[in-house]
């Protein structure tokens, strides 16, 4: 199954289990979505389920916010995370805080899905990283799949969740792995092992990382597009790295961090979003503070550059996997 | 206006120093206006958007089709109208007081305002749902909302609902049909219309009522609500409550070219009215008309309460530095308490003996529950909420880093 | 309509498997409305709002009013126009097939909406700037903005003015008064509302043109650019392009209740027409009117558009799934290229040989303007950017950590 | 002069001086602003200059755009820096990518004022410190004084930079110096060598850092109100340390934090924003990189908590002397 497909089971699922489960967006109803994430689910659930709206992020999260303090469990999409920015206001002043501000007394369970990150020659406005705007906020939690089988099962738990989810899709993933060689051939999901994903009810914690490569020279934290990278990268650096795909950025899960870092002694940060405060520098302080005295050489992190999202030079943008390699190298050497 | 192109800037008409003057407001005759069957369409509402539907003509009395459409509104229900807005008003001057003793941090009144929230309010069945600004406290009080809770939010001390969480005058009650006021502008209108598309979804057969200020009808979500209330049609009613000022800014600004914020809704296709605010009968009938409406599923409707802004804007503010001194005594509306006053005098049903008397009992009522709340703590005199509330109800189930994070505080 | 309240999803004419149908939209006559003074005010602008300017007859003739305000447009002229149009369908057509090549990342064509951007165009003067959307290059085919620069951004190669920066058809030319394209819908508008208040503040005797789709209407900075406009008058003409889709989305979503989108900027006191934006001839003699209205300082104006979006949304889209086959044949309003071709050969300035010797003319001049750009590089065989680049422009001198961030990517 | 009065001046001065500078936002015009920081301003330089606008932030910073595109030099106010989120959009989508998407055709030299941080019983909405999401947005400059002098110099900076700039103030310093103690006695800006502000034009670069105190056993790094709590801090806890007002954000000033680090081995970072990805985040990122091999102790930050600013709660969730004077103490434990 394709991360395009698991995402759409766990919203059937969810459809089918649970009348207040709703589904909306920009081209998401009778089209399906640009991405096809919602491809069917109108014609099966109807439209008072699953229905397109007018082009307005802030309206769009803002109904959102006003059907889950009546009960209901909107599950809404942002069509690129690019444009999300309008809808800013109500998801970090409204969603996040209504449970905190009523004293408990109105609540907003609701799921922001928004395909995020580059590799698509998107340029500026389809390739966005803004996952740490959003950790800076508290009341939301913020979550980034990178297998099929994740996607489905952390969507799932993120509908069910009693309070506000931000879901970024790495889009680069929607259809197969990418180690970040763009001149080579991808291959599908259907070739990999986490693209089988089960039918029917499964969640995964949100909260939970997941050790997708274990190791013992460094540890590299990544998440979304930037897991398949930094296993290109240890291998082409010849590094044992343990590799830590976070899955969730708000809750982090420390625990598994702290323990692979005080085994490694080592640490490299990798994302696609701008370095200047972009969640590496969170990752930077909470592991150093965590493991001071466990650590060999300095935390680094690999990142987009502190520019806009350019188009024709994506390939020297993207953070891929010759500089992650060369980091991997450097905290062994330091 | 021909030749370079230049900017305009709208200016009230008068500033300090200079005599008040709305002598540019037209105020259409009491009665003027007939009552539009309950599916109402856009098109057809030019009138009621552009003029102004009025029932107490001048003399106090109650005149024309919208007076007859609340003929059932006997003289009780207008006293218990006229107990709404002297409590409403009792317990702005009580707790303006407060703040003035440095007893909580800030306050805000509704004076002037009283009769567009008790008016509307009284007309809403239990499960309905405003979304209201920070100056619709008066939804609060004819909700027979308790006095302890609504004083306990401002003092932030331990009759708060809200755990001293949110700013004096934000409060929020689920079962008094009240959503939790944001203080981000706006932000209410938009979620009012997901709560009606949640209620029509449900089959609930409840409403919602978003509320907005003239001077917040400038922001993003006042659109967003108007175009998503315009195409998906849920029951909704959209009120604008045009006071005139925003802070110091005239409402001019807003408005721009536009005739009325009413006629800013037709231009989403939504059926508006325009009312005299200061005119409880008025407010009593259109309310009675809009709920009746809304509920029967006919779409949302918009309205606009003309009233007048009598207050400061807040404890934070002093108009007499951008606005005429006595302006509020030359509002041409009148004043909403007396106006209901003279016309239950008229019908036989009060006396201004009978007033004084009442003003005194509520002032007391009012005064008896704050002092009991006020034993539970004042910003002079804190009892201060626990510390460890801070990290209470960031999430239902709080993670680890609030856990560590509360251990570091030492809680 | 009674009874429960029953949210409301509105629904295009046709769906793939059904026929088109298009018997809901009605097409006023040609020279059936008069050209109003030029200090045209909101409220006398509803008959424009809610009607449709159109000046070419189904025999394509010039008839009406805005035909005589257009009469010193000449055949010469109007050729010019269809020059401008058969380029620009020219242009997408080799642009639409360098995409289909993997030449470049991406396209997006105007079919159908020609008449528009090169009629409007061509009524404006050096200094004034369009605000346009995505969808808006034939706004620089009719500035003669020269092919090699526009297809170099395209091909984001080393004929590209923006070096690569942005996304194809993202163009920016300030020399030729197109400002760059954002990408995030709806932001435009209101800089054209702030470029045009500093051109009244600084008295350039300039105009701003924003440029709009009807879904993006929609979006918050919409309603911001029409307050605004509202409130301070500037010289901008605040265009809505209603092409009646957005993306699978069909434009009755964003119009909820609304008659037209004209009417909707009336509601925010701004006089509004709308206009057969498939009629060159209605186009000129529109933009003529409302560019003289702007430049004289009688304040913004709104247009809408009524077209057809005949091609896909992008090389990204397939329409085929969300509507009807046939939509774009069955369209009332025709093609605005076979019309004026019409018109022009019945005012004997035309024929059927000659109309085909242009056609092949042009596309034979860009055929090779195109193949002069590719040779800079495309995207199957790239000659690409420096990576530099990135770092440069950021802000107007580098900071140090871009510096170091440089260094560290090895330039 | 206040901080105020300082702020008011830079405006003044720059009015004069350029005729493309113009001010507005809500109640700037006519009335001087809700903290009377332009009162004054439209009688003197007219209508035309400084303005009231609607109340719609995202419009105030659009009209912005297309002004400072068009050659103006516009330097606007939103309310609270809490209601900026509207703004969100236009400022990190538009003013800080317009240079670089038209190549340098367009620029956009705006400047974004706001009143930041808490302290002033002002409940959520009007508490907030949202400099770290600014920061993480390539483009923009943040900028955020401590002193009258340095609002003057820097204003006058921040108007005359070709970029946009978010000009952060820290309205608990507005009237006079705040060292935590919000019971004791509060003295004004006239009784502080700061409160000393020359008449006319100065400024003072963007981009650098100012060491407030010397000192050798600990590093501070600090901005706006927490320059002061840093400052009683020390005193209570007794300790040697360097304080360093960074003043600027973005453009960071590494030299001036290098050097201190690299001398105390030690630092600690305080802000009253959140502290998940928070601006500590990036420092303390940026620090262990470039001072790795120095460090004695973990660096530690001292923050707002992750949860909504509360209004009866202020003094617990503010990061007061006490909890700074904890972390310097630790700091030399370790
Ligand atoms: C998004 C946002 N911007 C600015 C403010 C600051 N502010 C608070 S009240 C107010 C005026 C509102 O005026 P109006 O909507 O007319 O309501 P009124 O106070 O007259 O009842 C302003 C500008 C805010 N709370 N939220
Ligand atoms: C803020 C924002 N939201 C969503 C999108 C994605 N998007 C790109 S084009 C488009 C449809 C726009 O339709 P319309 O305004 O009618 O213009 P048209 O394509 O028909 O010319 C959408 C939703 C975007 N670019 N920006
Ligand atoms: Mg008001
Ligand atoms: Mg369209």
């Amino acid at each position: 199954m394709t991360m395009i497909e698991a995402l759409r089971d766990a919203m059937d699922v969810k459809l089918a289990q649970d009348p207040k489960v709703l589904i909306f967006g920009e081209d998401v109803g009778y089209f399906g979505g640009v991405f096809r994430c919602t491809a069917g689910l109108q014609a099966k659930h109807g439209e008072e389920r699953v229905f397109d709206t007018p082009i307005n992020e802030s309206a769009i999260v803002g109904m959102a916010v006003g059907m889950a303090a009546q009960g209901m469990r909107p599950c809404v999409e942002v069509q690129f995370a690019d444009y999300v920015y309008p809808a800013f206001d109500q998801i970090t002043q409204e969603a996040a805080r209504l449970r905190y501000r009523s004293n408990e007394t109105f609540t907003c369970p609701l799921v922001v899905r928004m395909p995020t990150g580059g590799g698509i020659f998107g340029g500026q406005t389809h390739s966005q990283s803004p996952e740490a705007l959003f950790t800076h906020v508290a009341g939301l939690k913020v979550v980034i799949p990178s297998t099929p089988y994740d996607a489905k099962g952390l969507l799932i738990a993120a509908i069910e969740d009693p309070d506000p989810v931000i879901f970024l899709e790495p889009k680069r993933l929607y259809n197969g792995p990418f180690h970040g060689d763009h001149a080579g051939k991808s291959t599908g999901w259907s070739q990999h092992p986490a693209g089988e994903v089960p039918e029917g009810h499964y969640s995964i914690d949100i909260g939970t990382a997941e050790v997708r490569r274990a190791g013992t020279d460094v540890t590299v934290l990544a998440y979304g597009t930037m897991v398949y990278v930094a296993e290109a990268a240890a291998e082409r650096a010849g590094v044992d790295a343990e590799i830590i795909d976070l899955r969730s950025l708000l809750p982090l899960d420390l625990d598994t961090i702290r323990a692979s870092v005080e085994k490694t002694g080592r640490c490299v940060v990798v994302h696609e979003a701008t370095r200047t405060s972009g969640f590496g520098g969170e990752l930077i302080a909470e592991v150093q503070e965590a493991c001071f005295w466990h650590l060999k050489s300095p935390l680094q992190r690999i990142t987009g550059w502190d520019a806009p999202y350019p188009h024709a030079t994506e390939w020297d943008y993207f953070p891929g996997p010759d500089r992650v390699a060369r980091a991997l190298t450097k905290a062994m050497e330091d | 206006m021909t030749g370079q192109p230049k900017l305009n800037f709208p200016h009230p008409p008068a500033r300090p120093d200079q005599t008040p003057n709305f002598s540019a407001i037209e105020i259409p005759a009491a009665g003027a206006l007939d009552v539009p069957p309950l599916d109402l369409q856009s098109v057809d509402s030019r009138d009621y958007a552009n003029g102004m539907i009025r029932v107490l003509d001048d003399e106090g009395t109650a005149v024309g089709p919208w007076a007859e459409y609340i003929a059932d509104l006997d003289s009780d229900a207008l006293l218990q109208g006229l107990r709404d807005m002297l409590r409403m008003r009792a317990v702005d001057k009580r707790l303006l007081n407060a703040q003035r003793q440095g007893k909580t941090s800030f306050y805000l009144q509704c004076t002037g305002e009283e009769a567009i929230g008790c008016g509307f309010q009284r007309q809403l069945s239990g499960g309905d749902m405003n979304f209201p600004t920070y100056r619709q406290q008066s939804l609060l009080i004819a909700a027979d909302y308790p006095l302890r809770d609504l004083m306990g939010q401002v003092y932030s001390n331990g009759c708060d609902p809200l755990e001293g969480r949110q700013l004096p005058i934000m409060h929020s009650s689920r079962d008094y049909g009240f959503f939790s006021i944001s203080g981000n502008l706006g932000t209410q209108y938009i979620q009012a219309v997901g709560w009606a598309m949640a209620n029509a979804l449900s089959e609930t057969g409840e409403i919602a009522a978003g509320w907005i200020g003239d001077g917040a009808t400038a922001s993003n979500d006042f659109h967003a609500a108007l175009l998503c209330a315009s195409t998906y049609r849920p029951p909704v009613i959209l009120n604008i409550v045009n006071n005139q000022w925003a802070i110091s800014t005239y409402t001019g600004v807003a408005t721009g070219g536009a005739r009325t914020y009413a006629a800013r809704a037709r231009g989403y296709g939504i059926p508006a009215l325009r009312v005299d605010g200061n005119d409880y009968l008025a407010v009593a009938a259109v309310s009675k008309w809009a709920v009746a409406r809304t509920r029967a599923g006919h779409g949302p409707v918009a309205i606009e309460w003309f009233t007048y802004r009598v207050a400061a804007h807040s404890t934070s503010d002093d108009p007499s530095a951008y606005r005429a001194k006595d302006e509020a005594a030359a509002w041409p509306l009148g004043d909403p308490v007396a106006r209901l006053k003279t016309h239950l005098i008229g019908r036989g049903a009060w006396s201004e003996e009978r007033h004084v008397q009442a003003e005194a009992e509520i002032l007391d009522e009012v005064t008896k529950v704050q002092k009991e709340v006020e034993a539970q703590g004042t910003f002079v005199n804190p009892q201060p909420t626990s510390p460890a509330t801070i990290f209470k109800g960031v999430y239902a189930e709080m993670p680890a880093h609030l856990r560590r994070q509360r251990q570091e505080m030492g809680y």
